[in-house]
């Protein structure tokens, strides 16, 4: 109980390197990272509203269950993946199939959840790259375990756990934050303040002067950021990830941004706010101010521009592609996982719904 | 003069919460979306408007903080109505639930009731991902001090809301989602059924089919498919799981000697084996045959793509019914 | 959102207005209560002691189950109840019997849960005391519930929440929190760090620089207090309760004192912590220090300690009285209160207990 | 040579850890006082002196938080033992058990396996206060994805725990209160009984009662008086209730053709429905009675001075014994 709670309180207002006219903005702490490496998120961030354009179209065409878009947060979800190393781990929501993607997890599988069928599709460990969770905030405690069992074995990991603003909230996203401070898990809680919890805004959800200021109840430090400017969001992040590997403990880092789609497809935004908010949010959007940041220097050529858009639509081409099979669903996987080996109950089960399908096809 | 209209079952559901709020101002609804957007399923639709922002609110994103407030206003002379955003949601707060909704009146010695209703729009068959199509039913229903209502007609959402809202006991009031769009001509000013009576469905003499909620019109299904094969059977629906109406569910299977109970939960001790457990006991001699269960599968809920194959289906109803050994009866 | 963050945090150090040895402590915030409230203050306190000593006479005599004492920690409960008003809430946790019975509630019933009767003996509505609660951080919520339902009838009754370090840990102290803070509840969370959760010291607890600074997380002041010294706590919630009454919303405030005695008579507490930190503590008594700072000035004369240790002994008397009596339990108790009316399964099992009763009474 | 050991159920349970953690260092354990305290109930005495504060360590005061952070460690290569302070007091994780310990297996299609352990000491009849003497088996066994398990001999409680340990899969290990101080002497070195077998506990033939836990002394006690009266009752321990041995226990129904079944949980859609209903179901034509249940009743556990009343008893098994309607039989 000795840390000072002046170091653990975020910056007055949130970290920008780049403003939205495209402009640096020199900051005491953190350096505007190279042009090559805004040059690569540039990339991710073309790659990321492609996705999520390309998977909006294909919940109206029927391919994908439900989408919960990140369009406008696209910074968010490629400097999450970008400030990891391989043997990191990454605990993703819903929202955040971008920045799964970005960290290199198939699209196709990663939307395996959103189209309906089984509730993760590819193998966690292969890309580091846990499940995405649904109840809010109750992967937090997971990154938590994660992290420490790393430590326990003197691994470098470090896990970045995202959350959205509402699942600040729930009794985990406490739980989390404060088993980490005291077991010093090197986990950086990372939060996209996109303003709305489906239809809550942010003042329904906190009086708090910001949800970064959450950190020093803790002794968490907490930073906040512009979450429309991937160079700041790369730079904060970035700084918490090697603070967090080099054995100082979990950081708080929350990210102003914005929904600009709603919830989901399923969702009607047009009920609970305006559309000259939304406006005035699309105006701060993350790849025009990169862009014109990087054409500005010279870093960012037309032919660099073209090779993003190129990769975005070959990604987007693969989505349409693994999208348009269906395989068919298979009875016998859904006794297959439910243990190592299944309980002789659900042998029974098993049996009584393949006598089933054998009676159909008989008829 | 006729009061009948046709009504879904989500509009009815709304219109008990209006009528309620309308009649009693103690009557509070808040939880998460329930404000301006109405609820996901625009279950508080209009309610914000109507009686403004004290009486229907949204709160902070945290079930058991929902559930806990609830029992503090409910303590405080309120009726608190909230709703959990989806069956799986409601976990968070089982503790608030399980340790004092169930409580609070037995620990005060009466002392300090809480009428409160924890609104759970439950179950499968609409396509949801993974949380999104639980059947919760059997943590409250185990749960002494809490009582449990799950409505499957248009008039009995109406009717149980209702009943539910003026109970001076904490009710947790399923809502089976995929009956929301369902539609019916109904009577609103007609009388409440009481909490705690199972009602007959469809007459029949051969075999009793038990079922509550999502399940019941697949029962009725079942029992139409099978008066076309001649077998005619009857359908109980329990639609108070706690209290239950023994009397009506034993008589209708005494009268018919065999029975089967459906529900879409996973089967392993849940409401479905209650009542099997309880009908045997009660019904013993009267019985042909075990009382069957068609129930979920004893598996997490599975995606969309998966579900026709856990959720109980008119064939698997009837499979049930022909293996009620007519042959030695 | 716009809260200063410096005007939530408590100050730096924890107020006090008499130290440890009696001297009083200007305090630029808060002043001095009056003579005549801490003279009855202090009656308050020996009664406090009293209650503790007597309570633990009589788990060793049999006559209680269990009892958690908050020796050491009279201050805090005394004060807890002598700053609300009548129409105000009380809500205690399982070691705020001493609180509970200042308040007025009868002293026998209020240790019918701790003797392994019923779990509430006294009547909630009575004094506006709530049931102990035993699932730590529980009641939080169900306080912020009752304030609000009193503001929605325009009532200006304020709500004083207790609870220990380790109950700040749980989810439901953040969510209560922070319903508080949205929702503006008139309620003052009153954090008794006794520095233990059983044997787990406050460091295994938290890492921030006090529980005080969670406050600013939810923008809610926080503040610390001494907990061995009664002036100050009352200054500190008298002025948390009326801030709360006048609509300013909820406020956080953690007294920093010692749990002398183990967790329960059912703990041993020498399996981890040393003596000596102990009788640091007894040195910072509660109630040395208020008798010589009142004696000193004249305000505490022989005359008044012997009434209040009268009083005192007519309260352990009244306990010794009433906790000696053992009413027969009545099996039809068990099912009278489940619900308003018992069920028809409920009445079934009542008269299978009823019938075994009788035909015991017949062999 | 002889392994035989007398050890108090507590420390065979202490054993039992030590063992698995000497043996395997994936193996932690973590909650609530259970480093230098040793846990309330000191089952885990002694581990953090001799593994370190690394194997053994108190977490805040948090059960989400507790079995949360196990969720994680499991995925990532650890072996979790987790401690629930109390019963009721594992209330706060159930959405963690309930949404991600019982499905992450299925939800990965296997490749996320959970390998933890979740201690819970359950069950009354040592004089506890409120939520001190929960029994929530059935909130877990009818959760798709546990193993529930429940000890009620000192070797069990050994080896159980060793398999719970060393499974795959989550195990919820219900440990019973009142019979932490049991002793008996046994041989730790014996094989390790596998979860999902029952056992016969004593042979009978009239009738079969049925328990787990800490109801089955008490069912052997009344097994001993009912012999004194001339009638023999067998005795099956569960023992292991996910995966459930229907074989072993619909053995020893068809053999008696009568059953009661005991557990000191509320009856209502509990564990002991679920038996009933299934013995019922596949031993139908065996039985001469319908299966009866003693358990809890449908209350808010009672204060100590009433637990009497609500926790089966000799007398209350013989009662329904009794009622097995044997002049038909
Ligand atoms: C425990 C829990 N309660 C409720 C929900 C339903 N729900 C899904 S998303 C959502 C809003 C989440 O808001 P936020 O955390 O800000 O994330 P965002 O969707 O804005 O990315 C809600 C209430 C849920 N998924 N989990
Ligand atoms: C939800 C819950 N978990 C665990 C417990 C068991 N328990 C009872 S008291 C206690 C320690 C509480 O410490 P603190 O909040 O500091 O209060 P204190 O006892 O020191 O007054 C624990 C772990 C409980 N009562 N409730
Ligand atoms: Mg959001
Ligand atoms: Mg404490």
């Amino acid at each position: 109980m000795t840390a000072d709670p002046m170091r653990l309180l975020p910056s007055r207002a949130p970290v920008v390197l780049i403003d939205a006219q495209g402009e640096p903005r020199p900051h005491e702490t953190y350096a505007l990272p190279s042009d090559d490496e805004l040059v690569a998120a540039y990339a991710g961030l073309v790659a990321a509203r492609r996705l999520n354009d390309q998977a909006s179209v294909l919940v109206r065409q029927g391919r994908l269950a439900v989408y919960p878009s990140s369009h406008g947060q696209e910074a968010c979800q490629v400097a999450a993946a970008r400030v990891l190393a391989d043997d990191d781990w990454l605990f993703p929501t819903y929202r955040d199939t971008a920045a799964i993607v970005a960290r290199g997890v198939d699209p196709v599988q990663a939307l395996t959840l959103l189209r309906g069928d089984w509730h993760c599709g590819y193998d966690p460990y292969e890309h580091r790259v846990a499940p995405q969770a649904t109840p809010l905030a109750t992967q937090l405690p997971h990154a938590v375990g994660v992290a420490l069992a790393a430590r326990m074995r003197g691994e470098s990991t470090v896990v970045l756990a995202l959350c959205g603003d509402g699942a600040t909230s729930e009794g985990d996203f406490h739980e989390a934050l404060n088993f980490a401070a005291v077991l010093r898990a090197p986990v950086v809680f990372f939060v996209q303040n996109n303003q709305y919890a489906i239809s809550v805004p942010l003042a329904r959800q906190t009086a708090a002067p910001s949800l970064a200021h959450k950190g020093v109840g803790y002794g968490v430090p907490g930073e906040q950021v512009d979450g429309n400017d991937v160079a700041a969001l790369l730079a904060v992040l970035g700084a918490a990830v090697e603070r967090a590997r080099s054995g100082e403990g979990p950081q708080l880092v929350e990210a102003h941004t914005y929904r600009v789609a709603a919830h989901t497809n399923a969702d009607d935004a047009a009920r609970y706010r305006a559309d000259d908010e939304v406006k005035a949010w699309l105006a701060r959007d993350p790849i025009i101010r990169l862009e014109s940041y990087l054409t500005r220097r010279g870093a960012l050529t037309p032919e660099k521009i073209s090779a993003a858009t190129e990769q975005a639509d070959r990604l987007a081409e693969a989505m349409r592609e693994g999208l348009s099979r269906d395989e068919a669903a298979n009875p016998a996987d859904l006794f297959a996982h439910v243990y190592a080996s299944p309980t002789p109950q659900l042998d029974e089960q098993a049996r009584m719904v393949a006598d089933e399908l054998e009676r159909e096809a008989e008829v | 003069m006729t009061n009948r209209e046709k009504l879904t079952m989500a509009q009815a559901l709304n219109r008990a919460l209006r009528d309620a709020m309308a009649e009693d101002e103690t009557v509070v609804v808040f939880g998460e979306d329930v404000g301006q957007l109405g609820g996901v399923f625009r279950i508080t639709d209009g309610l914000t408007a109507e009686f403004g922002e004290q009486r229907c609110f949204d709160t902070p994103l945290a079930e058991s903080g929902i559930v806990g407030v609830a029992v503090g206003m409910a303590m405080n002379g309120m009726r608190p109505v909230v709703e959990m955003q989806f069956d799986a949601f409601s976990y968070p707060a089982f503790e608030q639930v399980a340790s004092h909704v169930a409580k609070m009146r037995n620990r005060t010695r009466g002392r300090v009731g809480l009428p409160m209703v924890i609104r759970i729009p439950y179950g499968g068959g609409i396509g949801g991902v993974e949380h999104h199509s639980d059947s919760s039913e059997a943590y409250f229903a185990h749960t002494p001090g809490l009582h449990v209502v799950v409505p499957s007609t248009v008039a009995d959402a109406y009717g149980l809301l209702r009943a539910a809202i003026a109970s001076p006991d904490p009710v947790v009031f399923f809502e089976p989602k995929k009956l929301y769009w369902s539609k019916e001509e109904v009577d609103v000013t007609q009388a409440v059924p009481p909490i705690g009576t199972a009602v007959v469905r469809r007459a029949g003499t051969d075999a009793t089919l038990i079922a509550y909620g999502p399940a019941v019109p697949v029962a009725l299904d079942a029992a139409a498919v099978a008066a076309q094969e001649g077998r005619s059977l009857a359908v109980v629906d329990v639609r108070s799981l706690v209290p239950f109406d023994d009397e009506t569910v034993c008589q209708a299977v005494r009268a018919t000697g065999r029975a089967v109970v459906v529900a879409e939960a996973s089967g392993f001790a849940s409401v479905a084996s209650e009542i099997a457990a309880r009908v045997t006991e009660r019904c013993f001699h009267s019985l042909a045959a075990p009382v069957r269960r068609v129930s979920g599968l004893d598996i997490p809920y599975p995606p969309p793509k998966y579900e026709g194959f856990h959720l109980p289906t008119v064939d698997r109803i009837l499979d049930a019914v022909d293996d009620l050994q007519w042959e030695e009866g």
